[in-house]
């Protein structure tokens, strides 16, 4: 049958869909899927929403991590597991399996463009300032900004505060829920505590390494955003998504060392799983059988270790089935830059892990995101202080988590 | 003229208005309900001074304003509510609203144009009145590089080109020179003569008033004063405002009284003899008046003031019981300043006016 | 100008000198990002100075993407878009300032606040009714239960359906109903002298006549004003024609200029590329400003009396 | 046209004219904003299906909620510096190239430009640009540490969001009020030079009275503007921060209902931005409108 | 009047005119260098024909166009690269000009409000120049909602109100009614009396050059043909553009032949005696001819044509010697058409012009 498909990436990685796209095509003549672009996640959820209530909707429709609840409650999508029950669902690392899956463990969307968050050093300036093992806690960082600082090196330690580094990845992998109720896996009568976890501490201790210059936001980089700040060079540790690695190798080569490993804990905190970025693929509701056929066949080849393969070495995101890593170790390109990312993405997504750190299950979660950053943005910039910061960003997350409670009145969570 | 003259001949229409008024808002009624008939054919000057409404008349005639109340009804149709295209009439504007974008030829050809004219007659007959207006150089000129006299013409052209059942002109000649305005008056009235449309024409010169209108109207805020032809507002006006209005120099009014026998300046001077007693309004134009330096007969006593040579005749004014009168004499040359002249004032020439309402009052000196 | 104030001429020519600063500046940094390669970018950010890539990142732009193809797609939504516009605009205008309607000022009204809520954010419910444009009939025809008296008589209720998403159409029609156009020409027509009509209607003209004779050729250069504005925005707009057309060979270039932004975290754009692609997308307009610039705001000077 | 003078009295042909507009637009804009107003009074799910109903809810909790008065505020300080110089640097620019003098042609040329080159790369050019580090002020801030801080100080951003409002509102502004300037009739610059004004009094006397029409379009236009179409800004330079200070209602209206699936408190927004932007605009036409008006 | 009587007066200038020329193409030389010298506090008509290059002469010495060649002396500056504004001059635009924004007070207000006078002061002068121009009633409205003779009156309010060293008129009377036109006259008499300033007044109407004139320059095709008083000008004409273009109806003329001791007309009819030979033109004004119905002396025969019947006087066109002669008569009303007329040419009333130059040639009768 004839499908379609929209996505919402650009750049690379859209350039990447259409080539597994056209190898779909290519490799099968029963099926055929036509591959749309929408600009942005954003936009494809909108044209989703439209279509959908036009009925004129695509079957499979790519989506990112946090509007995952939107699309469990939203009746218009039907789990991957219902439509392809034979599939060896387990293969999928436990990190990104759990971010996708209902309460009760049953896979909804399947995983597809998958990120983690990363440390990443710029060797080479560590050591200059005399700093020769890569730091790997957080108070092993600060000691190595420290030198760094004194050796006249203007940005140690660069992130951008984004909710999705300082905030959830932060918590999952130290073990801290976001909210109650399991981050929402529970109920829609979740709230949030992070401001009660040592996230806000930790929160608080950027406030600090900020003001000893120790830390620096994208605003007080030269570049304006920080990959590109670590990129060029200008600043020497970062926390970022697995899909920097290109572009920073690209950018150190011949003049850097980088090293990139599990984002940094703090003492005694047992590390647990970070969360999976990116985003996955649903099937929509509505469509006929010989249609559900060609969108199964194609989430078949989008599994294949192959297929996984080359879309990583393409973009930078990491596999995450279980059988890909073999692969790749057979393929005796195991220390290709082009899979750099990969084990050690899985590895920090296999860590162990608690009801808290399945993922995040919370309403109108994308808007909470804006309101965590507005507020947090604000004590950085010391309008107040990081607690207040996150009370308020967290009363003003609970009316959002109310309202939505209230517009899925007598839904219940899958 | 050949174009011209095969050119379809419009049927002129009579004009009636009945009860016509216009107010722009409450406070500016500008024109009370007014009622008066143009025959078909005639050609009509109206005569007010300046803001008294003549320009507004021509407007809602033509259907450009809108009547606030009354009736307009041209050839027997009540028109008041029709499209001016519906109307069949031509304006000549006093501001001239020509279309900048055209040149005077196509300003000039624009309603024929309109009106389907094939391409050579439109071009023959704008070719014909460009010559009789002397605008033939500037046919390709648009109105901006153009003298005021000149756009005056391409105004004009434009709506005589049409020959139309009814022509109304604002004061097409105020910008011209006398010789060309003279030119004009003979051509326009040749024009009406040749087309017979219903023409109404707005001006304030009165050689063009009493050279060209079958009758004139005159205009006082709105309010008619008088219909009638040239020679009867000249020579028995009907209200002292259209006495003054007529005649350069206007005529010269003296308040009076009457004993039931004579007439008496305000000084006590007999000027006529009248079986009225009561106060009035006594009328004389200057050209009527007869100078003496010598008193005889009924002549009263008055004293030079001034004296404004004019070429073709010199106007006198002088003091009479408290007055100032002015005499039209062609022989004022000789005149000394301050000298007493005698006046001798015709009864034939006298007019006689109520001093209240200023309305004629007829037969006063039909006895003599 | 009536005289030849020199003072004044050269405040006016400073003037003139710091609005090309400011408009060119940031034009400069494109063509000065654009002629940089990628890893002088990654490594130094933008810069102030040239450097010596642009042929090669425009080269790129013609064999790595569809951008150039696309630009076909812009010409024809950013040229309907501006006919249309014009067109349109003029119409109700002329409607609304010429004609003794009760409703003109209602309409106008109704056409003025389309200005107060931009498509970008109506863009999801204007997607639903393209997806249907015969959606808000059948909503009407639901509503009012005349497809019940219609489903009892002919069996079936009236279902219409027409898509226009995808199509030229689609991208052009949300674009075009907006009342910018329509109060620019009416502000004009309002600066019209009055008499023009008058002479106009005494010379036999009706609507139609006037129309094109008289108002079309004065006119003349709001229309052209509008149409380059018009057209501008039509081939700079991002949102609609990105929603509005799901497949490749339907976007526009700005569309799959943007495209050349990554999204995901950390990967840095490729802004030489992306900026010698917006040089190369610019170049119609710009070339549309030269061209039409002489129309633009050449004066109208209307003789009066 | 004064109500009183004779218009074109046709029935249907009017109807006929605005009738493909007016088609245009209620199907694409009235129906739309029709179906937001629609959803202002539910709680709607984004896939439809279970809305519901809330009355006056959405609109009670929007006018409670202290950051949608902050976005309003916002809103209404941005609307009035950046609409009134989005106004005014066009027309001292227009004036300036209204004048017989060699740079008028190539500004009229230039000055259009920004209008033709595509967003996606002038929001990057525009954070260069004010970059506190490398960009035009980066001198200013290697004397005065963190005077100048765009991603930290929300003055900065906001100023920075001005700048760039400006600099494309100039191509459309300078566009109309040029040609209005160039069809002052010669005469009225004549006759008020025989007056006495020299140049510059002309410019106020005589020049901006009379592009009065299209000074007020401009207005009317930029002040409805910059109330929308600052979002592309924001989205491109400020991403509403730092700390929400560039947050202004149409961002936050569409960062709600398009990123946030949030449909009713967008469309509830949605509602009062209209109300408030169509009271302004009345008022406009009402204090402004009136004065505008003579005839020539 | 107290207000513009207090103001300052303003110094009269002269103004020079050298070897100026104006040429909007090469094709369109509108004023061939003109030399021209008007003396301070002078009164100058400028009478032509339409589009002989008034307006231009006014905007150039304003300051409105720009001379293409030529210098220009006001008060002894070279003021032709000046702005307008230095110039000190005024002028009433022949398109009135006025400011639509503005009320009638505040388009009339503003050159004072520029010049920096203050309110109180502005208002009093305004209200007494309204006052004069019977204007106080529509001072809060805007020029739109104006009659064309309320506009010009405006247009001339504006200039005088200023009280400046030069007044530029152009046709400022153009669209005023006969006794408005009378009042204005005097008015602008008595004020350019008052305030002394140079004036120049293009109109084509010839009493208010006539009456106003201190020197009337008659312009055609933008060469001077004649710049003198107004009697000069009437009674002794420099060319037969100027005989004929002065008075109304105009001279009349008439070719003739001299054989060295009579002038003879076409048919042979001696018409005066004067020792010349060749072709001439024999100019005579319609008032100057005497009319008998007998023959007697050096009379000439002519048959009636018609008659206009102008109220004041009448005037007769008649066949003489294939020419038509115009005759203005007060007693035209008793003759009837076609009938005989002996005419009577004073020989101290005639007038002679070269047959070809159409220069005058003088003492032709001096004999006499
Ligand atoms: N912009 C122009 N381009 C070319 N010719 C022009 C322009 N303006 C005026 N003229 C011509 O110059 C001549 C003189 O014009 P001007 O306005 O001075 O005449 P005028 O004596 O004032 O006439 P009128 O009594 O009709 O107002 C006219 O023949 C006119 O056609
Ligand atoms: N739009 C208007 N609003 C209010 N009053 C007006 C308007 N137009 C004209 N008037 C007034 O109506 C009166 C008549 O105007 P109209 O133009 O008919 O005068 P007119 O007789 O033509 O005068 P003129 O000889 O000066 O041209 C004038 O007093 C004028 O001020
Ligand atoms: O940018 P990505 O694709 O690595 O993903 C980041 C997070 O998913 C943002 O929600
Ligand atoms: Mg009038
Ligand atoms: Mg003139």
């Amino acid at each position: 049958a004839d499908i379609e498909f929209w996505y919402g990436n650009t750049g690379n990685v859209e350039t990447a869909i259409k080539a597994q796209c056209d190898a779909f095509n290519a490799a099968q003549s029963e099926h055929r899927v036509t591959c749309v672009g929408q600009g942005s996640y954003e936009v494809g959820m909108q044209k989703a929403i439209a279509a959908y209530r036009a009925k004129n909707h695509p079957v499979l429709i790519q989506f990112f991590d946090a509007g995952t609840l939107d699309l469990l409650l939203s009746g218009a999508v039907v789990p991957v597991q219902d439509v392809l029950p034979d599939v060896n669902w387990n293969n999928y690392i436990a990190g990104a399996r759990s971010y996708y899956e209902t309460s009760n463990g049953k896979l909804y969307s399947q995983p597809y463009n998958s990120s983690t968050l990363l440390f990443y050093t710029n060797k080479t300036e560590l050591e200059k300032a005399g700093i020769s093992k890569t730091p790997v806690t957080w108070e092993e960082i600060i000691e190595a900004a420290r030198k760094l600082k004194a050796a006249g090196h203007a940005c140690p330690f660069v992130t951008d505060g984004d909710t999705w580094r300082v905030l959830e990845q932060f918590s999952a992998r130290h073990g801290l829920p976001i909210a109650s109720k399991h981050n929402g896996y529970d109920g829609l009568d979740a709230e949030y505590v992070f401001n009660t976890t040592f996230a806000a501490k930790h929160l608080a201790n950027l406030v600090e390494w900020r003001k000893e210059g120790l830390v620096k936001l994208n605003a007080d980089t030269k570049a304006g955003n920080y990959t590109a700040a670590f990129n060029a060079g200008e600043c020497a540790m970062m926390e970022g998504s697995s899909g920097s690695y290109a572009a920073s190798a690209k950018a150190f080569e011949g003049k850097y060392e980088i090293t990139v490993g599990m984002a940094p804990m703090y003492q005694g905190y047992e590390r647990h799983n970070t969360f999976v970025g990116g985003a996955s693929i649903y099937i929509m509701k509505g469509h006929d059988k010989a249609e559900i056929e060609g969108a199964k066949a194609f989430l078949d080849f989008l599994r294949r270790p192959q297929q996984q393969m080359f879309f990583t070495a393409a973009t930078g995101y990491v596999p995450v089935t279980n059988d890909v890593l073999d692969v790749i170790a057979e393929s005796g390109e195991a220390d290709s830059p082009k899979y750099a990312t990969a084990a050690i993405g899985i590895e920090s997504m296999n860590q162990p892990r608690t009801p808290d750190t399945r993922g995040i299950r919370l309403g109108f979660y994308v808007q909470f995101r804006e309101v965590f950053m507005e507020e947090t943005q604000k004590a950085f910039a010391g309008q107040q202080t990081m607690q207040v910061a996150l009370d308020s960003a967290k009363k003003r997350g609970d009316e959002l988590l109310r309202r939505f409670e209230q517009t899925y009145k007598g839904a219940k969570l899958p | 003229m050949n174009a011209i003259d095969t050119a379809i001949r419009a049927a002129a229409a009579d004009i009636k208005l009945i009860g016509v008024t216009k107010a722009y808002d409450a406070q500016t009624v500008v024109i009370p309900p007014m009622d008066v008939e143009l025959r078909a054919g005639e050609f009509t000057v109206v005569l007010g001074p300046s803001g008294c409404g003549k320009s507004t008349l021509l407007q809602m005639i033509a259907g450009l304003e809108r009547v606030s109340d009354g009736k307009i009804m041209v050839g027997g149709r009540e028109v008041q509510d029709l499209e001016p295209k519906r109307r069949g009439c031509a304006m000549v504007f006093q501001n001239y609203a020509l279309y900048p974008h055209m040149t005077v030829f196509e300003n000039m050809a624009y309603s024929l144009k309109v009106a389907g004219v094939r391409k050579a007659e439109r071009a023959a007959r704008v070719a014909a009145v460009a010559r009789m207006l002397a605008l033939s150089d500037y046919l390709t000129r648009k109105p901006g590089q153009l003298s005021g006299g000149q756009r005056q013409r391409v105004a004009i052209g434009r709506a005589i080109v049409r020959e139309p059942n009814v022509l109304l002109f604002d004061e097409p000649l105020s910008n011209l020179d006398a010789q060309l305005r003279h030119d004009m008056r003979v051509e326009l009235s040749e024009l009406h003569r040749r087309i017979g449309a219903t023409s109404i024409f707005v001006t304030h010169d009165q050689v063009e008033a009493m050279t060209l209108a079958d009758r004139i109207l005159i205009l006082n805020k709105g309010r008619i004063e008088q219909f009638d032809t040239p020679k009867a507002i000249y020579h028995h006006p009907a209200s002292v405002f259209v006495a003054k209005f007529i005649g350069a120099p206007p005529m010269n009014i003296l308040p009076v009284t009457g004993d039931g026998s004579v007439l008496r300046l305000a000084d006590g001077q007999i000027v006529a003899e009248a079986r009225l007693t009561g106060s009035y309004q006594l009328g004389i134009r200057p050209e009527d008046i007869v100078v003496g330096i010598k008193a005889d007969g009924h002549a009263v006593r008055a004293v030079l003031r001034f004296r404004e040579d004019l070429g073709s005749h010199s106007v006198l004014a002088a003091d009479l019981a408290g007055s100032v009168i002015r005499i039209a004499t062609p022989f004022g040359a000789d005149l000394i300043n301050q000298s007493e002249l005698f006046l001798n004032l015709p009864a034939a020439r006298l007019h006689l006016f109520d001093a209240e309402t200023g309305r004629a009052i007829c037969g006063a000196f039909a006895a003599q | 100008m009536v005289e030849n104030a020199r003072s004044l001429n050269i405040i006016a020519s400073l003037i003139l000198v710091v609005g090309m600063i400011y408009i060119l500046g940031p034009l400069y940094l494109t063509l000065s990002t654009a002629s940089q390669s990628y890893e002088f970018m990654l490594r130094n950010g933008l810069a102030w100075y040239p450097g010596d890539q642009l042929l090669a990142n425009m080269a790129s732009i013609f064999t790595e993407t569809r951008i150039p193809i696309q630009m076909l797609n812009s010409m024809v939504v950013a040229f309907s878009n501006a006919a249309a516009t014009c067109v349109l605009s003029f119409l109700s205008a002329y409607a609304i300032v010429y004609f003794r309607i009760r409703w003109a000022g209602v309409v106008f009204a109704l056409i003025l606040a389309t200005i107060m809520l931009p498509l970008d954010i109506r863009v999801i419910t204007t997607y639903q009714v393209a997806s249907n444009i015969f959606s808000p009939l059948n909503a009407v025809l639901d509503a009012t239960g005349l497809n019940g008296l219609i489903a009892r008589i002919f069996g079936t209720p009236v279902q219409l359906e027409l898509s226009v998403l995808n199509t030229h159409f689609g991208l052009v029609a949300p674009l075009v109903a907006h009342g910018t156009g329509t109060f620019l020409f009416r502000q004009f027509f309002l600066t019209l002298p009055k008499d023009l009509f008058k002479a106009a209607r005494m010379d036999g003209a009706g609507p139609t006549r006037f129309l094109f004779d008289i108002l079309l050729p004065l006119s003349r250069t709001s229309f052209a004003a509008l149409f380059v504005l018009t057209f501008l925005s039509g081939w700079t707009q991002y949102l609609w024609p990105l929603v509005g057309a799901s497949t490749p060979d339907m976007q526009t270039a700005v569309v799959g200029l943007a495209r050349l932004v990554p999204d995901s975290e950390g990967q840095v754009p490729d802004f030489p590329m992306i900026m010698a692609g917006a040089v190369i997308v610019s170049i119609i307009p710009l070339a549309m400003i030269a061209l039409l610039q002489r129309y633009l705001v050449q004066g109208l000077v209307l003789s009066e009396k | 046209m004064s109500s009183d003078s004779t218009l074109f009295s046709n029935r249907w042909l009017p109807v006929l004219l605005v009738a493909p507009m007016m088609l245009l637009i209620v199907l694409f804009f009235y129906v739309p904003i029709f179906q937001a107003f629609y959803w202002s009074f539910f709680l709607e799910r984004p896939f439809g299906g279970g809305s519901e109903f809330v009355g006056l809810d959405n609109f009670a909790r929007v006018l409670a909620d202290p950051e949608f008065w902050k976005a309003g505020w916002r809103t209404i300080i941005f609307m009035v510096t950046a609409s009134s110089l989005a106004v005014l640097v066009p027309l001292i620019l227009a004036v300036a190239a209204d004048r017989k003098i060699r740079l008028s042609l190539p500004a009229r040329n230039v000055l259009v430009w920004p209008k033709g080159v595509a967003g996606a790369s002038i929001g990057v050019v525009f954070a260069f640009i004010f970059n506190p580090f490398v960009g035009i002020l980066a001198p200013l801030n290697s004397i005065f540490p963190g005077i100048w801080a765009p991603g930290i100080n929300g003055t900065d951003a906001f100023i920075t969001l001005i700048a760039a409002h400006v600099w494309g509102g100039i191509p459309f502004n300078f566009v109309i009020l040029l040609a209005g300037l160039q069809s002052i009739p010669r005469t009225m610059h004549q006759a008020a030079a025989m007056d006495g004004a020299g140049p510059w009094r002309r410019i106020f006397d005589v020049q901006l009275p009379l592009i009065m029409p299209q000074l007020f379009l401009t207005l009317v236009l930029e002040f409805t503007e910059s109330v929308t179409s600052a979002f592309a800004l924001i989205d491109t330079i400020t991403n509403g921060g730092p700390g929400g200070a560039t947050t202004l209602l149409v961002y936050k209206i569409y960062m709600d209902g398009f990123s946030g699936y949030d449909l009713s408190g967008a469309s509830t927004q949605t509602a009062i931005l209209m109300v408030f932007v169509i009271i302004l605009t009345a008022a406009q036409f009402i204090f402004l409108g009136r004065r505008v008006d003579y005839e020539r």
